[in-house]
């Protein structure tokens, strides 16, 4: 199966970009920009994650914005535990807090994926605008949940006392952290893309393109898309397990609505359907907010309307754009 | 399995909009092997039948047994479990899949679950071999890696038939398989149900009268929400209900 | 943690600590909130502290001075960045600004242990005050409790026997319920707890009208104050039952809003802009020639930040290098304060003086707070005894 | 709670619930005839807010301030309309969030350049500025109940004028068969943006009257414009009389919610209760294409 491709030297030259990426900013001088890019690459990994659902499968959810945060306030949360020493459930079974990432990601994951498995369970009963704001809806629920518990901090967020530990490395140290990140997004992009060319990944596109022919020859696609569904909470998730990890903190802001808002347009701006596009949709937004913010105070005039453009002129995104001369476009 | 069991056997089932009865205790029972075709003048409340038949619509009263199991609550993707397909009035494929694409996914839902997330579904041989004979019985096999959409009108039609034959059903639900056809295309897809009738049973529901009495062993008149009279095709020409409530007009027009 | 970590630090630090030599500039990192709906206060701090810095010439302690600005979206994450991006790329030397205390836990961890000073002009979180209590901390405004202390003393001293209390359902809200408790001794006839940013309180006011208090004590700040203050006279409350608020409520950002309904309202800050002190009396006029509004107790707060900084600097000659010194000098607070009195707290937190002040029109009809009597002589907050720093 | 006190509630979640409804009404027109989602909804309720205040301090009349303001919010909405969203009409549903959200964003930076970061001043007319004793010992405030009563004039308006008005009929034809409404020889697209402006004087309304009584601020909009459409969603989109009857259904769940439940729980009882509603109905209480 490996033939040597286009797609498969891009993708080759971009991974060996990646990685060149630490030294060749210490090199010019600007090692600061690695912290950037970690921040990035931590976005692209909820982008993917959204894309999955969005693009692939059709299913335009305006909450996700809500796994990543429960990912990241179980990283949090669990932190907090093992830092002060205090039990997170008491009773028959005492379970403690952890710094470990081997037992706190997963967690993340797991509890990202939870909440997405209830939350599809509900909303991919409806369609069309009804399904993009019951999502909404829901993810305003755990917005607000987040805020009122005060446990945790409530509104004003909660400090993580010490980045996860994860098998003896120093992930305080900026480029280790870096190649983490990095690692974990190729790993999801490998992932999503075996998931997407696999009877599963079929069987979502399908239910985009036609859902009830799918139903008519013989798919209960409800249940596909509750799984994709959860798959993309999970991942998103994770991507707020790293980001707990970077930032350390967490606080109901990265919940807001306007999260979710800004994650749709990550993976429209990079071309939906695609597995480079919402890596490419996030770097471009996330620089794009960075550079017309240092620009002037009042960037979001520009940014606004710069949003509409795209929908109404490259609204297969910045990869289809690049697409559109070679005719290669796999959506 | 019972010879003289009717495969599939609709019992007066009913279905209400607001005042206006679509279904109004339709009876039809169809057997193993033939061909059985519905028709009725626009109006007359076949699309709603099929709808009740493919399960997309529940009815309000009655019920429908296909090989004498009680299928009536049964959903849609079920049905095509059980060995009930169907194609659709208005073209309903998978447009942005290849047509191989297409007709793999079809044999996908009746070869095990797919909650498979690793392997490319494009090397499993078990999903594109049987997809290959569907296409090579449509004629469609040098299409295959075309991109449906960009199929002329009758070759998409094609495609929904090969799709709804790829799993090897008992029972195929052809609606309107000529709809918009040319007379060199409908030529074609009466050949291709010709040849289908070998392995399948057929209940087509049809406008076009030629199509119809060329190849149905049965045909059942739906008008008003009722069938009026079943029996073969001589039967129904020399029938006066129908003539009166229908056939006479129409087919002396087509 | 990162607390132990830091004092380790700065103890090998002082180890290695070389004769310093004086610095030719200082860079100051100001974070505010200059987007989105906070944008006010973000502006007040901005404007409050260039203009501390213009009161020096430009020249924070005689220093080539550049100001970095950065707008933290109200995003703990940006912050952080920001924050992260300001001490690697720029290099600066302090970090100043922050409005609000979600975005400062999200920076005070990577800042203080790059070794960074930051001077809060707004956000005082009590972690911060307490246990997490940093030597590259100081909070040149004021502690969360503080104001709500002041007034619960007042309305304890004006002896109302039934208050009814309402604030916001986040920390902020609870924290400035307690530390109303913390001195009112009398009945609580009811306490509401409302959604965050919510618009409309009717619903509430119905049930504190029902409750029948003597006296009604609120937090909500920004826009919340003003839809609450609005509100409260246009349910015809205002004449039957006197509201009390922490400054927040009735300040220069939001009084002009508020119309005719705030007058007469009592509430409790630092500063007052009738204060009459010869540091006051300069800030408030130059602020108003150069901005053409009156400054708000946001804009003091970061025009002290900048008189703090340009002292500290002063009195280490220049020599901003040498940390412990820089920390020493800071400490000291050797500036005329706007708001009088001023020292820090061993937790870097200060202790001054709270004042009552009402809400009154001046000679021009402005609606403005006057100076009505001083709560409070040297108050402390309550978080410092669990700071374990000197 | 007492009677009086329960009745007095009863008024503020009906109150809430017009307010609610002036919004729904214009979002949902906008969606059962052009099948737009427009976010930027909540734009033209915090515009409506702004002009009613600088119109106001212009003449010095609140009424007339708001009967500028009207037409002034549809103006500019219909100009909006033509330069963009006419684009988006026959998009799928996820460019036309998108693009709102980008108008979203402008709108706010917009208003805080020509208006200030600062909260802005808006007072309550003189003649409505006291209480009204409504039910012995429970006096409210009259500017409440002038809401009130004109939300629900405005209901009664607008069921009129799409019940019996050609207008009305248009619109209740475009809704339905764009074709039809284009073989009566009437302009399809002129159509729209009246709708669009219709919507938009709507949502100015609801924006001006509020001004009074909350801060009127950059912002404003995003609140009001999640419960707006959590009212549509659960009414039925598409459907004016569904709208009605969830904004007061919002209005009442959200004013007892907020009074009755702990302060966690009454911020989630709205969402709980949409969804419990799509649990059932997932179309809403009145789907419009049954």
């Amino acid at each position: 199966m490996p033939k040597i491709t286009p797609g498969t030297l891009g993708a080759v030259a971009a991974v060996a970009l990646l990685l060149a990426l630490p030294p060749i900013l210490d090199l010019v001088g600007a090692p600061f920009y690695v912290d950037v890019a970690t921040r990035i690459a931590i976005f692209a990994i909820a982008a993917v994650a959204l894309d999955l659902v969005l693009g692939y499968g059709g299913m335009v959810s305006f909450g996700h914005a809500a796994f990543i945060g429960v990912g990241a306030y179980t990283v949090g949360i669990l932190s907090t535990h093992a830092s002060n020493g205090t039990l997170l459930f008491d009773g028959a079974l005492p379970i403690g807090g952890t710094h470990s990432a081997l037992i706190a990601w997963p967690l993340a994951v797991l509890a990202s994926a939870l909440v997405a498995f209830f939350i599809g369970l509900v909303s991919l009963r409806t369609r069309g605008v009804y399904f993009i704001m019951i999502t909404l809806a829901f993810a305003q629920m755990i917005y607000f949940f987040f805020v009122s518990l005060e446990t945790y901090g409530g509104d004003d967020g909660l400090s993580l006392w010490e980045r996860s530990s994860l098998l003896g490395l120093d992930l305080y140290d900026s480029t280790v952290f870096y190649y983490l990140v990095i690692f974990i997004l190729i790993a999801v992009l490998v992932f999503c893309r075996r998931l997407v060319g696999a009877r599963f990944g079929r069987v979502i596109v399908g239910a985009r393109e036609n859902e009830r022919r799918m139903n008519a020859i013989g798919f209960p696609t409800y249940r596909y898309k509750l799984v994709c569904f959860t798959i993309s909470g999970a991942i998103a998730g994770l991507a707020g397990a790293l980001l707990a990890n970077q930032t350390e903190f967490v606080s109901p802001s990265l919940l807001h609505w306007t999260r979710s808002g800004e994650l749709i347009v990550m993976v429209v701006l990079g071309g939906m359907g695609t597995l480079l596009g919402p890596v490419v949709g996030a770097i471009f937004f996330l620089l794009l907010e960075d550079v017309l913010s240092e620009l002037t105070q009042h960037w979001m005039i520009i940014f606004g309307p710069l949003l509409i453009l795209v929908v109404l002129f490259a609204n297969r995104g910045l990869l289809g754009l690049l697409r559109r001369g070679t005719g290669n476009d796999t959506r | 399995m019972n010879p003289s069991q009717p495969l599939l056997s609709v019992r007066g089932i009913v279905k209400r909009y607001g005042g206006l009865a679509a279904s109004d205790g339709v009876d039809l029972d169809v057997a193993t092997g033939e061909i059985h075709s519905i028709i009725g003048p626009n109006g007359a409340g076949k699309t709603t039948l099929v709808g009740q038949l493919s399960g997309e619509i529940r009815p309000d009263a009655g019920q429908i047994l296909f090989d004498g199991r009680d299928i009536t609550t049964v959903p849609t993707y079920r049905r095509s479990a059980l060995g009930l397909a169907r194609s659709f009035q208005v073209t309903s494929i998978f447009p942005r899949l290849t047509v191989l694409e297409n007709v793999a996914l079809a044999v996908q839902a009746h070869a095990g679950h797919s909650f498979v997330f690793w392997r490319p579904a494009a090397e499993e041989e078990r999903l594109r071999e049987p997809a290959r004979e569907a296409l090579a019985r449509t004629g469609l096999e040098r299409h295959a890696s075309s991109i449906a959409a960009t199929l002329a009108h009758g070759e998409q039609r094609r495609l929904e038939v090969a799709m709804a034959i790829a799993t090897e059903p008992r029972l195929v639900l052809l609606d309107e398989p000529t709809a918009g056809m040319g007379p060199e295309e409908t030529r074609q897809m009466v050949d291709l149900l010709h040849d289908l009738r070998r392995d399948t049973t057929i209940l087509l529901v049809e406008h076009d009268m030629d199509v119809v009495f060329a190849l149905s062993d049965r045909i059942s008149v739906l008008v008003y929400g009722r069938v009026i009279a079943t029996g073969s095709p001589e039967a129904i020409r020399a029938n006066a209900d129908v003539r009166d409530a229908y056939l006479g007009e129409e087919y002396a027009d087509g | 943690m990162f607390m132990k970590r830091a004092l380790l630090v700065t103890a090998a630090a002082a180890l290695f600590a070389l004769p310093a030599q004086a610095a030719e500039k200082v860079k100051v990192g100001f974070i505010a909130t200059m987007s989105g709906p906070a944008r006010a206060l973000g502006q007040d701090l901005l404007d409050g502290f260039k203009l501390g810095v213009e009161k020096s010439g430009g020249k924070l302690g005689g220093l080539e001075t550049e100001i970095i600005e950065g707008d933290d979206q109200l995003k703990p994450d940006v912050g952080r960045q920001l924050a992260d991006r300001m001490v690697k790329r720029d290099q600066v030397d302090i970090i100043a600004g922050v409005v609000f205390s979600n975005v400062m836990m999200a920076i005070a961890g990577p800042v203080t242990r790059a070794e960074t000073f930051i001077v809060s002009a707004n956000a005082g979180p009590s972690a911060l005050a307490g246990e997490m209590c940093n030597p590259f901390f100081f909070n040149v405004a004021w502690q969360n409790d503080n104001t709500h202390e002041a007034m619960g003393q007042h309305v304890q001293d004006a002896g109302y026997k039934r208050v009814y209390l309402m604030a916001p359902n986040y920390p902020a809200g609870t924290d400035a319920l307690a530390g109303f408790k913390r001195f009112y001794k009398g009945e609580i006839v009811g306490e509401a707890l409302t959604q965050i940013n919510q618009p409309d309180y009717a619903a509430e006011l119905a049930q504190l009208r029902a409750a029948e208090p003597d006296a009604v004590y609120v937090f909500y700040p920004g826009g919340m104050a003003v839809n609450f203050v609005k509100q409260y006279a246009q349910a015809g409350l205002k004449e039957e039952i006197p509201l009390f608020g922490p400054s927040f409520l009735l300040d220069q950002s939001v009084l002009q809003a508020q119309g005719d309904a705030a007058l007469g309202l009592y509430n409790t800050a630092f500063w007052s802009q009738a204060l009459d002190n010869e540091a006051n009396v300069e800030f408030v006029r130059g602020f108003e020639e150069k901005y053409g509004r009156l400054p708000s107790p946001y804009a003091a707060q970061a025009y002290d930040a900048a008189r703090l900084i340009d002292s500290a600097i002063r009195r280490v000659d220049g020599n901003i290098e040498d940390k412990d010194a820089f920390r020493e000098a800071l400490e000291a607070a050797d500036f005329q304060s706007v708001r009088g009195p001023f020292r820090f707290n061993h937790n870097h937190y200060p202790i001054q003086n709270y004042y009552l002040r009402k809400v009154v029109k001046d000679e021009q009809g402005r609606l403005v707070n006057s100076l009505e009597g001083t709560v409070f002589t040297d108050h402390a907050d309550a978080y410092a005894s669990e700071c374990k720093m000197k | 709670m007492t009677a009086a006190l329960f009745a007095e509630q009863v008024l503020n979640g009906l109150q809430l619930g017009v307010m609610l409804f002036l919004m729904a009404a214009g979002l949902t027109l906008v969606f059962g005839i052009m099948n737009l989602i427009n976010l930027a909804h909540g734009s033209l309720y915090m515009m409506g807010a702004y002009l009613t205040a600088t119109f106001q301090q212009a003449t010095g009349s609140f009424f007339l301030g708001l009967l500028l303001a009207l037409p002034a919010t549809a103006v500019v909405a219909m100009l909006v309309e033509l330069v963009a969203l006419r684009q988006l009409y026959d998009r799928d549903h996820l460019d036309q969030v998108l693009a709102t959200f980008g108008l979203i964003l402008f709108f706010n930076e917009l208003t805080r350049i020509i208006w200030g970061p600062s909260a802005y001043f808006l007072d309550v007319p003189e003649v409505l500025s006291g209480t009204v004793e409504v039910l012995p010992g429970i006096p409210y405030p009259a500017f409440r109940l002038a809401i009130l009563l004109a939300g629900l004039a405005v209901a009664a308006f607008l069921f009129f004028l799409i019940a019996r008005t050609r207008l009305g009929m248009l619109i209740r034809a475009g809704a339905s068969n764009r074709e039809m409404v284009s073989a009566l020889g009437v302009d399809i697209r002129l159509l729209y943006t009246l709708v669009f402006g219709l919507g938009a004087a709507l949502a100015a309304l609801a924006g001006g009257m509020a001004g009074p009584i909350l801060a009127v601020q950059v912002g404003m909009g995003e609140s009001i414009l999640i419960l707006t459409f959590v009212v549509i969603v659960i009414g039925g989109i598409g459907s004016v009389h569904g709208a009605l009857v969830a904004a007061l259904l919002v209005g009442l769940v959200d004013t007892f919610g907020s009074v009755l439940l702990p302060a966690a729980a009454a911020e989630m009882a709205i969402y709980l209760l949409m969804a419990l509603i799509l649990v059932w109905r997932p179309s809403g209480l009145f789907p419009v294409n049954a």
